[in-house]
Parts: structure tokens; C-alpha cells; sequence
């Protein structure tokens, strides 16, 4: 006997503009079955699921649930529908605590006492049956985006959602956190819940999911059954070319010393010291990489580094001591040294999203000669400036016109490391060069880091991404509370010890 | 300054907040729901327009107030319509707003009454009358408190006690009602309330709605409670004192309360002391009457932080472009 | 919603809203017992159909182009100076006391003078809110509202106690004196050979207030300060990470657009009438906020909605002289104006859509 | 036909330009005939309108208010042979003539009533705005009641310093409030709009008011003690008889040629007993003569009996 799907889509199509972002999309899935959906940064994934959670009208096209026809004008339909979805942006309300967050929408009555009374109940209740533990009390602003992440879940299982769509779930995790995501969803899908998986990780569609749909440029190109296929063969249906999933480097030839932190410390300003006395230091043609769990202090050492942030200790960058305090401790002064920055937010740091192409090519340097026509700014030195560094980092569409808000995340990306690039920095710091960023637009990134570092210049990367410490890093650091943990050689350590150091266990400990 | 003036200009400034309060209170709903309104002063004039021009011709004064929050409901209707339905600025509309309750209120008034666009002083039961609280009387001759009592809490006109009970009721609306948590949401993220299920346009409408029955209440008390007719720009700017009110109170209820006593009690202090003479020097009128807002400069950049804005506010919802 | 072509948006749209706006007042005109095709006329002709009302329609728009380009320029800072009012009636101060206390040789080095007295004066009185918003993290609107009063009563003290003359009944200035009295734009224009009625208010500031337009398209787009502005008011984590002092960028931004408010008072202080009165400003400063949000911060934009509130006062006040409207009919039709060409613009945008694009949808 | 100019207050401001507004209504009733009329919204509509009027042929030209000195001043000249008539400011030329009220005159009388009334010996003065002609009025108010009574406290309260103040009844109330609870049983409002509401206030409250411009009486029957005439309504109503050849030059509308007065009705006569009556008028009779001089502000621009 065949049992309906859980859900099915029958041509849906969508446009925002002239911008066709869902074409004639027909998808089917069972219950009980985790669906993996990959494809490009813009190929049509978050408009399909947005719309199957009615937060966008799709133009054309039916749904399907549990083989009944429903019509979702709304996410109240959807949730009624019995589907919950843990957007790639979160939806939560930062100021509001973690209990509010879940009852919004779902209160039992008109006071709030008696919902949040039994919403706490249930919260402790799901948080048991599921291991999602979370202080309900707590500021969703002052905790980590992986409680975030636990918390839009838990409002989705508050909900009694069925189908639980997640997009790029995974994007913002520590591994740890990552693993444990996967084991509460194989326990929802061994209830019988049926899941939807977002994610631009070939290894967690291959782990997790049943099936995987691949998506380009809004259309639906393949659905295969994960155990029939692989990793390269995904990526390749996905990007339209073999992409090279490892990282293919040679050797660090390390040389003068670049950069010398000592004993450095950063205190917020909530007053709360978050890096608590940092020793380093990067040669010429390495990569040091810093792994560990966010919020751990690894943003604020950047963001000193960076001169966003000031600190106390000392910093010497080609043997000359930074001002850390001062009026030279801003990041202007910081670029003069030879310092670039890819900062961890690329939309709400790295650029202006308002600002055009063009304009963002030039932030942070507007300052540059070759940029100044006598008091004015010489928009045409910028401009075809600009029009090359798209060109040599491949930004697509290739139009320096377009808003910074209108590019993908990797595009946007692309766009930050042309500019700090560039640059030829004699030191670059990187936070999450990669975070939400396709497949094919991480194997670029990472070949024009290692580039980089092949001129002879020293990188600082910070990521969460184990797997892209341990593939692009020369040398490793574990932070840990605002210390440094340890350092390991990637040859020498694996995602393992990384991550117990990454908990606060020191290598002596294991 | 002796017990009794204290008490007089309590009494004073209690009777110049109300007003204020009512305003703040109307923006606060407004802004904590994401709209931001610079039309709290027409949606004040309208309302004082109407309560009296129908307290006059009905002779009820209840039935004026009525008509007041009904012309305020009307502004909150055109702003809702432009901010929230067509995604309209927000700040263009407020100013559309002050302009045309500016112009119509003259207009209309001409119209009907041919006093220039005033309308007829109001008498006995078209205007709200002061109330003793109980035992007032009774309470007089105790020490202390019994002036403050008698003096300043009692014999306000009704309104002035509905609107400090619109402190707590905003307070519990606000912090203890499932309409109240939304509110705030789709405040701050309106997205995470599309998301969950709810009408994102219902509840702007709503807490505009509810914005303009305050408003309603704040010009009746101007033109029905303290005067008794309207005059044209009646509100002579108490608007947008009310808006300043509200980024001074950081968009809280009982802060709103302080914020707008505060106010009151300036000006009633420089009410009191049109000159001051200090002996070496005399402050002249025009120093004493600027002092409330110098000395609201003062107390802003040396005592209160900075004030957060609902993050979504003045940000119409667009979830497609 | 669909996406109009950028002719559409940038003059269907707004003439459509204009037109809606003025329908609506017409209506009222009738309402009130006028003919509105003749009020109508009265105030277009009034307005726009002689050289001598565009004398008077270009002296108001020289009002709203100095205040519309002070909450402009602060605009794209994100900072919202409400205390233009404020900054044009200490510009006045400024521009007054120049005039009054120096004898200038001739107009020319008397308007600049008076320009960089007007300037800094308005600059000056930005200055405090600025600082309190940078460092102290007032908030800017209430400061500058605050800062309206204070200027007001500052203006009155003054006016009264100080530069009054013995004996004057006007809470204002003497004259001043002859030498530094502008030229009119008649004057200008006839002594080149175009005729233009004289005696308008409409005077030299006109080009000054031109020169602040493409002062500031060039200062917002153009120059590094621009820039820097621009990317501190999209977004400050963004400026901090690029190195822009966010507290610098409020201070200069702010008073820039003081200086820009201030610079109103060369207009109507020293051009139109050649001494400072007790609230000349008179209300410009709130006009300037419209005038900036309806050009949407951009000097063009700024420049025809400042004309067209440049032409609604003239139109009004022909209809003043010539009708018995009441003047608070005026206020209306502004009012609907703002609301159609600057709040309700994306209703008509939706109207205009549904005309012009769902035809093509058809034929295609 | 004659024209009239009304200042940036309107012509329903409660004060002058309302009592212009009324003259000029009154002369087009008694003879049937029309005037134009323009309420200005800008400074610079003032030598518009008054242009515009001349061109069209509006004589006389009447104008309300001390603000058009200048522009008159420039236009007059242009138009030797329209007749101009301004209130409340003096302009020298062949073809103006110039009103000026007595004000200090009547505030002075006024000032007596309120201090022979007063109980309290404290009498109130609220006016719209610190400018001279407002201290005009309040520094002869405040002298009429010190000669009434040399132990009358006087309070004087402006409302405001934006053109917020002349229509602002409700800190108009307060303010009368606030000189209440000083002790003040009498107060004066010279404030436009602002007044009704110190008259209401006075009204509610149990103490007397004194009105300002027109009578203002009848608002409050009983509970106004009288008001402060100035007839620029009977200026306005001369001018526009006297037509277009008017006689021109200085004229002042003093107490002597009835242009200030108190107010006496059915609406006070309880208030003001008929010995009070005979006493004021004998004031009145003296500054007529010359035996009681009323100092007036702007001929030295100082008030020996009340500091501003
Ligand atoms: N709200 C919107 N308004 C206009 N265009 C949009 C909107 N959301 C998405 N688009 C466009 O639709 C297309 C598909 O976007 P979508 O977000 O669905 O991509 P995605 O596959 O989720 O990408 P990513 O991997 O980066 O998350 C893109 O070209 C995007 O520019
Ligand atoms: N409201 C919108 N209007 C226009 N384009 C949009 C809008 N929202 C998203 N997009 C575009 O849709 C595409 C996908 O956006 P999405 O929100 O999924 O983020 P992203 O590009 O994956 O970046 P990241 O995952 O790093 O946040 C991008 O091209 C983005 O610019
Ligand atoms: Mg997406
Ligand atoms: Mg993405």
C-alpha cells in the first residue's frame, strides 16, 4: 500500500520582479523521510520553502498535504497545515525572551500569564524528550545563535508541526551543535515527522537525508535517492561543473614574523572581558587558523585586530606596536598598516547593502589616492577599479550597478574579498569566509586565500567550520573562553581533539 | 518656596501633563508597534476640534468626547492607510497629517460656527467638571499629605484620572496581554509575527487605532477638561513635546508618566516664576521660558542613556520587492 | 509590485498624485461654496503665469530649498533635524548682526559675509544637538525640538532687549543699511535684458540657494565625506568596521545641515526684508522636512517639491487677495499634497501601474 | 472700494485684527457696500497685498498692525494717489494716514477697576508675548492700579515666544491658575486666543477678568469685571467712510476722542458700582486733561511700575 506524500508541490512558480526565482517546481515528499534541497546561492531554495510556509504567494502552482489539496495564503495556514520552518534568518524577536518567542502566535487566551505558565511546562517537557535545552528566561540578543536555532525549533515542535522545514540550519553551528542537530532530527523523523534540509553541505545531505532534490537557477534539475549518489556527483548537478570539494595547497614556506599579539585583552561593553589575554603570532606565507565554538572571543580578537574594538596588551604588526587605544586604534589606521579585514558579517560589516557594487569596492579605502580627483572623489577610478576586481573574482552577475543587497551571499562575499584582497595586504584577517556560502563559490574562496598566502602573506582565519580550519590552516589555535587552548599542525589533529579543545578540555587532558 | 506653592505647582503641572501623557501614551502604542507618528499634534487638534464642536451642539459633553476620538480615529485611518496598507513614510505622513488637521479643523469650524473657526465657550454639561475624590474634605486638615491629597490629586476633571490609569492599563496591555506581546513584536520584527501566524497589518492597525482614542483623549481634555472651546492650533505644540515625552520615556509606560510629569512640572515652575531675581542677576521672562526645555536638554544628556527605538519602527513591512 | 519603467516612477507618479491631490481640494473649494475651476486657475496663473508670480513662487522655493536640503543632507546621516526652524532663525541672528554692526562696501561682500555669518550661526546652533547625540546619545529629535524653543525665546529676548531700536513698536531690527541690501532677481534679470516684474521678493539667494543644490549633490556624492555620511546613515557597524568616526561623521553631518537651514536667513532676512523680525522662519523649517522626504533627499527632488510648495504659497495667497477662501484652505490643499505626492505615492504608484502595465500584459 | 490687509494672526486672532475685521464688517453693512480683504500667511505677502490692492484700485487701503510700518513705507510712495491707513504704527507720508491707540491710556483705567476690585490687593496681568506693545499695555495696567491702591501687587505672566502664544487658552488658564494662587483676584489678558482661556479660567475659578480689544463681557456675564477697548474697529469703520480723499496724517485714538475706553454693559453693571463708576471716570477725566499723566513705554521704553 503506498501511503501519500507528506508533501507535494505541483508547478509552482514564482517571480519577485523580473526576477524569476521558482520555475514550474514539482517536489514530493514522504513522510518520515528527511529531503535534503541543495543548489547555488540564489537558485530558488528559500523562495520554494516560503512559499510551501505561506510567508510568499507562489504565482502559479498547488500544494499538496498528506495528498489533500490546501491552499496556504498565509503561515497560518501553514502552521494549521502542520508545518513549522526555522528560516536561514531567524525569526525571533530579539528582546523578547526565549518563552515569548515560542508562544508568540500560539497563546492559549488573551493574558499572557496562564500561556506562558504552560508554555514553560511544555518547553521543559520537549526540551527533555528532545535534548533542546534552553533557558526560557533568557534575551534571545544574549544568547548564541545555536540556542537561536533551538529556540525556532522548539517553536515549530511547540506547534505540533509535522513537516519541519529547515533552512541551512547548519550555517551558523559549532560541529558539536551540528551533530546534535542531526540526532534530534533523525529522532523527529523516527516519529514520523517529515523534514526538510536546506544546506550547502554535501556531507550533511549525504549523513542525514533520504533523498535530495537539487536546485538551479529556480528550477528543479534532478531528485535522486541519497544512497544512489555522491558528494561530487551532487555538486556537479548542482554547480554545472566538477568542483573540487578539498582544498589543494602546497606546503607553508612561513617567514619573517608579521604579526605579534601579547597578552591581549577585550572587554565589552556590557563590561564582560572576553579575550583574556591572547599570546600569538603569523608569519609571512602562513595561515594560522583559530577554531572554536562562537562567542568565545575569537570576533572581539578580530575585531581589535581590525581596529573596530579597542583592547590592552600589546600588538605588533612587521615589528611595529599598534595603537590599541588611541586615536590611531581605529580600522583606518589599521588598513595603513597593511592590515585587511574580511569581517564575520559580511551584510551587516563588510558592506553597505544600500550602497551600489561599485561603491562597496571601495569601503573602507575611500581614502586611496588613486581614488581622489583633487577634492572630489573619482567615481571612475573606482568604478572601473571595481569592474576589475569583479571581473578577476568572478562576481556574478558581473554588474557593478547592482545593489550589494541584490547579490548572493557568496557573491556578496566575493565582493568583500576582491576588495580586502586587493588590496595585497601584508596580513588579513578573515572570520567566516564562508558561512552560507555555495559549493562552488567555497572552492573559489578558498583558492584565492591560499593564493594569497602563496605571495607571502600572513592570514588570520577565524571560523566556526571545522572542516574549513583543518583544510585551509597551516597551523591551528583552539580558543576557548577568551584563551587559547593549544595549538595543533592540521596533519597532526583531527575534528575530534579539535573539538574537545574547542570545550575547554586542554590537549594534556585527552 | 513654602509647602502650599509646592503643592500649587504640582497641582499645576499635574493638569499640564495630562494632555502630554495622553499624547505619549497614543505614540507609544503607535511606535511600539513599529509606526512611527509625527501627527500626534493634528490627531490632538482634530479631536479638540470635534469634542467641542459636538459637546457645543449637543450639550454632552461625553457625546463631544465621542466625536473627538472619532475625528482622531479618522487621521489614524489616513495614517494607517499610507504607512501600513501602501508602505507609505511614515514621516511624510505625520507632517500631511498636522497640516490637514491644521487647515480642516479652521475650516470646518467656519463652516459651522462663523466665530473664525472657534467654536462657542462650552457650559455646564458640554464640559468636563472637576471631581473631588472621596474624602477630600475630610482629609484636608492632615499633616502633609492631606494637602497633597486634596489639593493636588483632588478636583481634577475625570479625564485627568483616566489618563494616569492609562499608565498601569498601557503597562498591563502591554506587558501581560497576548495583544499586547504582539504589539511589541511586530515592533521590533515583524517578520517573526508574519511568521508565526499573525496579521502583521491587523496589528498596526490596531495599535494606530488605539493611538488615535488616545489622541482622541488628549485633545478632548484640551479643549472639553482644561479650556472650554476650541481654539484654532490649540495644541501649540504639545505634539511634539509628547514625542520628545516618549523618546525621553524610551518608550515605557511608567516612564512615559515621569517623562510627561516632568514636562508639566517645568513649565508650571516657569509659570510660577515668570522672572526669576537672583539677586545679582534677573532671568528674564524669555530665559524662564525656555528654561523647561534647557533644562530637558540637560537632563537628556546628563542623566538618561541612550534610547532604542523599536528596532522595525518607521520601517514599513515589505516582505516582497 | 510591479516594477514601473523610471520615467513613470519619476514623473507619471508624482504628477498623478498631484493631480489626485489637487481633485480632492477642489472638492472642497466646492464644498465651501467656491467655483474651483476658478479658484483653480486663480492659483496656477497666480503662481506661474507671470514673471511676478514666479517672483514670489521662486522666493518661497529658495525658503525650502536652504531647510529641505538641511534634512536632507542629515537624512543620509539617518539623522532626523527637526530643529531646522530653529537653525534658520539663528541663521537670521547671524546674518543680522553682520548686516547691522559692518559697514559693507557693496552687496557682493556683504552676501558673503552674511552667508558664512548665516552659516555658522545655524552650523553653531547644530552643533550642541549634534554633540549630545554623538557623545551623550541624545536623541536628536528631541534635542532639536527642544532647541526650536530655545531659539525662539533667544529671538525674542534679543529682538526685544537688544537690537530693537529706541522707540520701534516691531519686535525686530532696524534696517540695514543701504549697501547691503541684494538685488532682486527683476533687478538682475532686466539689467540683462529679460524682462521680469520687479519689486518680488525673489532675489540673489536664488542662485545661492542653486549653488547649495549642486553643493550638495556633489558633497553627498562625490566627495569622500559624502560617502562616508552616506555609509555611517546605512549602516554604523558597517562604518565602524571602515574606519569612519561615527562621532565625527554626526558632528559635521549635523552641522552642515544647521549651516544649510541657516543659510535660509540670507533669503528672507537680508534679501526679502532687510531686517530680522520675530519668527521669520515661519514654519519653513517643518516645510523643509516635507520638502526633503517628497524629494527624496535628492537636490533635484528637493528643488521641484520645493517650488511646488514655492507655488502653492504664492497660488494661496492670490487666492487670499482674490476670493474670500479662507487662507486655512491653503494648509489643506498643501496637506493633500504631501499626503499624495509623499505618503499615499505608492497607491498611485499601484494605480499607475494597473494602467500602464496591464495592457502590455495583454498584448503580450 | 476700500481694501483691508489683516496681519499673520487672522482676522478672527480675538484681538486687533478681529476688532478691524469688525469695523470694516459694519461700515459694508450700514452702507451696503463691499470691501476686499487679505489674510496674510507670510511677511513677505505684506507689500504684495498691499501692492496688488493699490494696482487693483482698492482706496483707502487699511491695514491692521504694527508689522507693515516697513512695506508701507516702501509702497506708499509708489501710489501717491491711493490713501493708505495703517493701525498701531506711525508712517510719514502725504498719502497715510497713521492710528495709533492710546493703549496705556485705557490699561491704565482698567488697572484702577481692578485694583479698587481687588480683595486681595494683588491683581494679574497675562499677555501673549514679551514685544513692546505688550508691555505698552501692561505697564500702564499695572500703574492705573497702583494709584488705585500704592499696595497692589502686580503679576505679569507672558504666555510664550513662538506665534504659539496668542493661541494657547490652555496655558493661558494656567497661567491664570498660577497668579490665582499668588493671590491675584483680577487679572488682565492681552493675548489673542490665549485670553479666552484666562477668562474662562477666571470665570471657573470665582475671580473677576478684565477683556482686552473688544468687549469681551458678554463671555463671561458677571465674572468679566469690564474690558479694555481699543476701537480700531471705529478706526477701520472711519477710514473706510471717510473714502478715498480721507484726511490724512497722525491720528491718535486716545481717551480723549473716545479711541480707548472701558467697557461698561448690562453684562457688568453688577460689578461696577456706580461710585466705582464715577471715580473711574473722574480718573478718566484727569488723563483727558492732562492731570494725571499715563506713562506710556515706548516713549522711553522703561515702566517705572513693573520690571518685565
Ligand atoms: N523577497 C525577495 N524579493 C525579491 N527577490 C527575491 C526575494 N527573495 C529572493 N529573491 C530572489 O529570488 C531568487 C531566489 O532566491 P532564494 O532566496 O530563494 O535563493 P536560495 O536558493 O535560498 O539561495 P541561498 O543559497 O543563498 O540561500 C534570487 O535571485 C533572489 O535574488
Ligand atoms: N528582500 C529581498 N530583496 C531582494 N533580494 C533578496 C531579498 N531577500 C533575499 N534576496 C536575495 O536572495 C538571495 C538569497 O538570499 P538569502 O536571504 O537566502 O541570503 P544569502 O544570499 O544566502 O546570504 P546569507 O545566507 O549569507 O545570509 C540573495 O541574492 C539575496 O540578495
Ligand atoms: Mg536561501
Ligand atoms: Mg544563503
Amino acid at each position: 500500500m503506498s501511503t501519500a506524500p507528506a508533501i507535494e508541490l505541483k508547478g509552482i512558480s514564482k517571480a519577485f520582479g523580473p526576477v524569476q526565482a521558482n520555475k514550474d517546481i514539482s517536489i514530493r515528499v514522504m513522510p518520515g523521510t528527511i529531503h535534503g534541497i541543495i543548489g547555488e546561492n540564489g537558485a530558488g531554495k528559500s523562495t520554494l520553502m516560503s512559499i510551501l510556509y505561506g510567508f510568499y504567494k507562489a504565482d502559479k502552482g498547488d500544494i499538496y498535504i498528506s495528498g489533500e489539496k490546501v491552499s496556504i495564503p498565509d503561515s497560518q495556514a501553514a502552521i494549521a497545515a502542520g508545518i513549522g520552518m526555522v528560516f536561514q534568518h531567524f525569526k525571533l524577536v530579539e528582546n523578547f525572551t526565549v518563552l515569548e518567542n515560542v508562544i508568540l502566535g500560539a497563546e492559549d487566551g488573551a493574558l499572557l500569564a496562564p500561556s506562558l505558565r504552560k508554555a514553560r511546562k511544555d518547553l521543559a517537557a520537549l526540551a527533555a524528550e528532545y535534548e533542546l535545552n534552553v533557558n526560557p528566561d533568557a534575551l534571545i540578543q544574549d544568547i548564541g545563535v545555536g540556542m537561536q536555532q533551538r529556540v525556532e525549533i522548539l517553536k515549530a515542535l511547540y506547534r505540533h508541526a509535522d513537516i519541519l522545514i529547515l533552512d541551512e540550519p547548519t550555517g551558523v553551528l559549532t560541529p558539536a551543535e551540528a551533530d546534535q542537530l542531526f540526532r534530534i532530527l533523525h529522532r523527529l523523523k523516527d516519529e514520523g515527522k517529515t523534514i526538510i534540509l536546506i544546506t550547502h553541505k554535501l556531507r550533511e545531505i549525504m549523513e542525514a537525508t533520504d533523498t535530495v532534490s537539487v536546485m538551479r537557477r529556480g528550477e528543479m534539475t534532478a531528485t535522486v535517492k541519497t544512497s544512489e549518489t555522491s558528494p561530487e556527483h551532487l555538486a556537479e548537478l548542482m554547480v554545472g561543473r566538477k568542483v573540487l570539494l578539498r582544498v589543494d595547497k602546497e606546503p607553508a614556506k612561513p617567514g619573517a614574523l608579521v604579526l605579534e599579539v601579547e597578552n591581549l585583552r577585550v572587554v565589552d561593553a556590557a563590561g564582560v572581558e572576553r579575550v583574556k589575554g591572547i599570546s600569538l603570532e603569523v608569519r609571512a606565507g602562513e595561515i594560522l587558523g583559530i577554531a572554536g565554538v562562537a562567542g568565545n572571543g575569537q570576533s572581539e580578537l578580530l575585531e581589535v585586530l581590525g581596529g573596530m574594538e579597542n583592547g590592552t596588551g600589546s600588538i605588533r604588526v612587521n615589528g611595529e606596536e599598534l595603537d590599541l587605544t588611541g586615536k590611531h586604534s581605529d580600522a583606518r589606521s589599521r588598513r595603513k598598516r597593511g592590515i585587511a579585514h574580511v569581517p564575520e558579517d559580511r551584510q551587516r560589516e563588510g558592506l553597505i547593502m544600500d550602497f551600489k557594487a561599485w561603491e562597496n569596492t571601495a569601503f573602507g579605502y575611500d581614502d586611496d589616492d588613486a581614488y581622489q580627483s583633487g577634492l572630489l572623489m573619482n567615481n571612475v577610478a573606482i568604478r572601473e577599479d571595481a569592474e576589475g576586481k569583479i571581473e578577476r573574482f568572478d562576481v556574478r552577475p558581473a554588474n557593478c550597478d547592482l545593489e550589494a543587497k541584490s547579490f548572493s551571499g557568496g557573491n556578496q562575499q566575493k565582493i568583500v574579498l576582491a576588495r580586502e584582497i586587493e588590496r595585497d595586504p601584508d596580513l588579513l584577517l578573515v572570520g567566516q569566509p564562508t558561512r552560507g556560502v555555495d559549493i562552488g563559490a567555497i572552492e573559489f574562496i578558498h583558492q584565492q586565500i591560499v593564493a594569497l598566502r602563496d605571495k607571502g602573506k600572513a592570514i588570520l582565519l577565524v571560523s566556526v567550520e571545522l572542516e574549513e580550519i583543518l583544510s585551509l590552516s597551516d597551523r591551528i589555535a583552539v580558543i576557548f573562553d577568551g584563551h587559547l587552548m593549544g595549538e595543533r599542525l592540521p596533519a597532526e589533529t583531527d575534528e575530534k581533539e579539535l573539538g574537545l579543545m574547542m570545550a575547554g578540555m586542554t590537549g594534556e587532558d585527552t | 518656596m513654602d509647602y502650599l506653592t509646592i503643592l500649587q505647582i504640582l497641582d499645576s503641572a499635574l493638569r499640564l501633563a495630562t494632555p502630554l501623557l495622553f499624547a505619549c501614551l497614543a505614540g507609544l502604542f503607535s511606535e511600539r508597534a513599529g509606526i512611527f507618528d509625527i501627527g500626534l499634534e493634528g490627531k490632538m487638534l482634530m479631536a479638540a476640534f470635534f469634542s467641542a464642536a459636538t459637546a457645543y451642539s449637543t450639550g454632552s459633553v461625553w457625546l463631544g468626547l465621542l466625536a473627538g476620538i472619532a475625528g482622531s480615529l479618522v487621521l489614524s485611518g489616513i495614517h494607517g492607510l499610507a504607512s501600513i496598507t501602501f508602505r507609505g513614510n511614515q514621516l511624510i505622513s505625520g507632517v500631511a497629517i498636522n497640516f490637514l488637521a491644521s487647515g480642516l479643523t479652521v475650516l470646518i469650524g467656519l463652516s459651522w460656527f462663523k466665530l473664525g473657526g472657534q467654536t462657542p465657550a462650552l457650559q455646564g454639561d458640554a464640559r468636563f467638571q472637576g471631581l473631588d475624590l472621596p474624602f477630600a474634605e475630610a482629609l484636608s486638615g492632615v499633616p502633609v499629605f492631606g494637602p497633597l491629597y486634596s489639593e493636588v490629586l483632588s478636583g481634577h476633571t475625570i479625564l485627568v484620572y483616566v489618563a494616569l490609569l492609562c499608565v498601569p492599563l498601557t503597562w498591563y496591555v502591554l506587558f501581560r496581554t497576548r495583544f499586547g506581546l504582539r504589539l511589541r513584536a511586530v515592533g521590533e520584527n515583524p517578520a517573526a509575527v508574519d511568521t508565526a501566524g499573525i496579521s502583521v497589518v491587523g496589528l498596526r492597525y490596531a495599535a494606530v487605532a488605539i493611538c488615535g482614542v488616545l489622541c482622541g483623549l488628549a485633545g478632548a481634555y484640551l479643549a472639553t477638561g482644561l479650556g472650554a472651546s476650541f481654539v484654532k492650533e490649540m495644541t501649540a505644540g504639545r505634539g511634539y513635546i509628547a514625542l520628545a515625552a516618549l523618546i525621553f520615556a524610551k518608550w515605557r509606560p511608567w516612564y512615559a508618566l515621569y517623562a510627561t510629569f516632568l514636562f508639566g512640572l517645568l513649565e508650571a515652575i516657569s509659570n510660577r516664576y515668570p522672572s526669576l531675581d537672583l539677586g545679582f542677576v534677573t532671568l528674564p521672562s524669555q530665559f524662564m521660558q525656555a528654561l523647561p526645555y534647557i533644562l530637558t536638554v540637560v537632563i537628556l544628556a546628563g542623566f538618561v542613556g541612550k534610547a532604542t527605538p523599536p528596532r522595525a519602527g518607521g520601517e514599513p513591512y515589505v516582505k516582497e520587492r | 509590485m510591479e516594477q514601473l519603467p523610471k520615467w513613470a516612477d519619476l514623473v507619471v507618479v508624482p504628477l498623478v498624485g498631484l493631480i489626485l491631490a489637487f481633485i480632492l481640494s477642489m472638492l472642497m473649494v466646492f464644498a465651501t461654496g467656491h467655483d474651483p475651476m476658478e479658484a483653480l486657475k486663480l492659483m496656477v496663473s497666480g503662481a506661474l503665469g507671470s514673471t511676478y508670480g514666479w517672483g514670489y513662487t521662486l522666493y518661497y522655493a529658495t525658503n525650502f530649498i536652504f531647510t529641505g536640503l538641511a534634512v536632507a543632507v542629515a537624512f543620509h546621516a539617518s539623522l532626523f533635524n527637526i530643529g531646522g526652524e530653529g537653525q534658520a532663525a539663528i541663521g537670521g541672528l547671524g546674518v543680522a548682526l553682520v548686516c547691522l554692526f559692518i559697514p559693507w562696501p557693496h552687496w557682493t561682500i556683504a552676501l558673503l559675509a552674511a552667508t558664512a555669518a548665516a552659516g555658522l550661526f545655524g552650523a553653531l546652533w547644530a552643533l550642541i544637538p549634534a554633540y549630545l547625540q554623538a557623545k551623550r546619545g541624545s536623541h536628536i529629535v528631541i534635542t532639536t525640538i527642544m532647541f526650536n524653543f530655545i531659539a525662539a525665546s533667544l529671538l525674542n529676548y534679543v529682538l526685544v532687549n537688544q537690537l530693537r531700536p529706541k522707540g520701534a513698536m516691531d519686535p525686530a531690527t532696524a534696517k540695514f543699511p543701504e549697501p547691503s541690501h541684494l538685488p532682486s532677481l527683476g533687478e538682475i534679470l532686466n539689467s540683462v535684458g529679460i524682462p521680469f516684474a520687479k519689486g518680488t521678493p525673489a532675489n540673489v539667494t536664488l542662485l545661492v540657494a542653486l549653488a547649495a543644490c549642486v553643493f550638495v549633490y556633489f558633497l553627498i556624492w562625490r566627495t569622500r565625506l559624502g560617502y562616508q555620511l552616506r555609509a555611517f546613515g546605512k549602516s554604523q557597524p558597517a562604518a565602524v568596521y571602515a574606519g569612519i568616526n561615527p562621532v565625527k561623521i554626526t558632528i559635521i553631518t549635523m552641522m552642515i545641515s544647521g549651516a544649510l537651514a541657516g543659510l535660509m536667513a540670507i533669503n528672507n532676512v537680508m534679501g526679502e526684508a532687510e531686517r530680522l523680525i520675530l519668527g521669520s522662519v515661519e514654519g519653513a523649517g517643518f516645510i523643509g522636512i516635507a520638502v526633503a522626504l517628497m524629494g527624496r533627499s535628492h537636490p533635484i527632488g528637493i528643488l521641484f517639491s520645493a517650488l511646488l510648495f514655492g507655488a502653492l504659497y504664492q497660488g494661496g495667497a492670490e487666492l487670499g487677495l482674490w476670493t474670500s477662501i479662507p487662507r486655512e484652505l491653503v494648509i489643506v490643499i498643501q496637506a493633500l499634497v504631501i499626503l499624495f505626492t509623499g505618503a499615499l505615492d505608492n497607491m498611485v504608484r499601484l494605480m499607475v501601474a494597473k494602467v500602464l502595465i496591464r495592457p502590455k500584459r495583454a498584448e503580450a | 472700494d476700500p481694501a483691508i490687509i489683516f496681519d499673520l494672526g487672522g482676522k478672527f486672532d480675538k484681538s486687533f485684527n478681529e476688532a478691524a475685521f469688525n469695523g470694516a464688517t459694519r461700515w459694508a453693512e450700514e452702507t451696503g457696500n463691499k470691501f476686499a480683504e487679505v489674510e496674510l500667511q507670510s511677511d513677505a505677502q505684506r507689500e504684495q497685498a498691499l501692492r496688488r490692492f493699490a494696482e487693483a484700485g482698492s482706496n483707502p487701503i487699511v491695514m491692521a498692525g504694527f508689522a507693515f510700518g516697513n512695506a508701507l513705507g516702501e509702497v506708499a510712495g509708489d501710489y501717491p494717489d491711493t490713501s493708505f491707513v495703517i493701525i498701531d504704527m506711525v508712517v510719514d507720508a502725504p498719502n497715510v494716514r497713521s492710528v495709533v491707540f492710546n493703549e496705556h491710556e485705557g490699561s491704565y483705567l482698567v488697572g484702577y477697576m481692578a485694583a479698587q476690585t481687588s480683595k486681595t490687593n494683588t491683581v494679574g496681568f497675562i499677555g501673549g508675548m514679551d514685544i513692546p506693545l505688550i508691555r505698552k499695555f501692561a505697564c500702564g495696567y499695572a500703574q492705573g492700579a497702583k494709584a488705585a491702591n500704592p499696595d497692589t501687587k502686580v503679576i505679569s505672566n507672558m504666555t510664550g515666544t513662538t506665534g504659539a502664544a496668542w493661541n494657547d487658552p490652555v496655558k493661558g488658564g494656567e497661567l491664570t491658575r498660577a497668579q490665582i494662587s499668588q493671590g491675584a483676584d483680577v487679572v488682565y489678558a492681552a493675548a489673542g486666543g490665549t485670553g479666552l482661556g484666562v477668562l474662562q479660567t477666571a470665570a471657573d475659578e470665582g475671580i473677576l477678568s478684565i477683556g482686552v480689544d473688544s468687549n469681551q463681557n458678554f463671555l463671561h456675564p458677571g465674572k468679566v469685571l469690564t474690558s479694555m477697548m481699543k476701537r480700531v474697529d471705529n478706526a477701520v469703520y472711519n477710514a473706510m467712510k471717510d473714502g478715498p480723499g480721507l484726511e490724512t496724517g497722525f491720528n491718535v485714538m486716545g481717551l480723549a476722542n473716545d479711541g480707548v475706553g472701558y467697557a461698561m454693559d448690562e453684562h457688568n453693571a453688577d460689578l461696577v458700582s456706580d461710585e466705582m463708576k464715577a471715580t473711574v471716570d473722574a480718573v478718566a477725566a484727569k488723563i483727558i486733561s492732562g492731570d494725571i499723566t499715563v506713562h506710556d513705554y515706548m516713549s522711553d521704553e522703561s515702566c517705572p511700575s513693573l520690571t518685565f
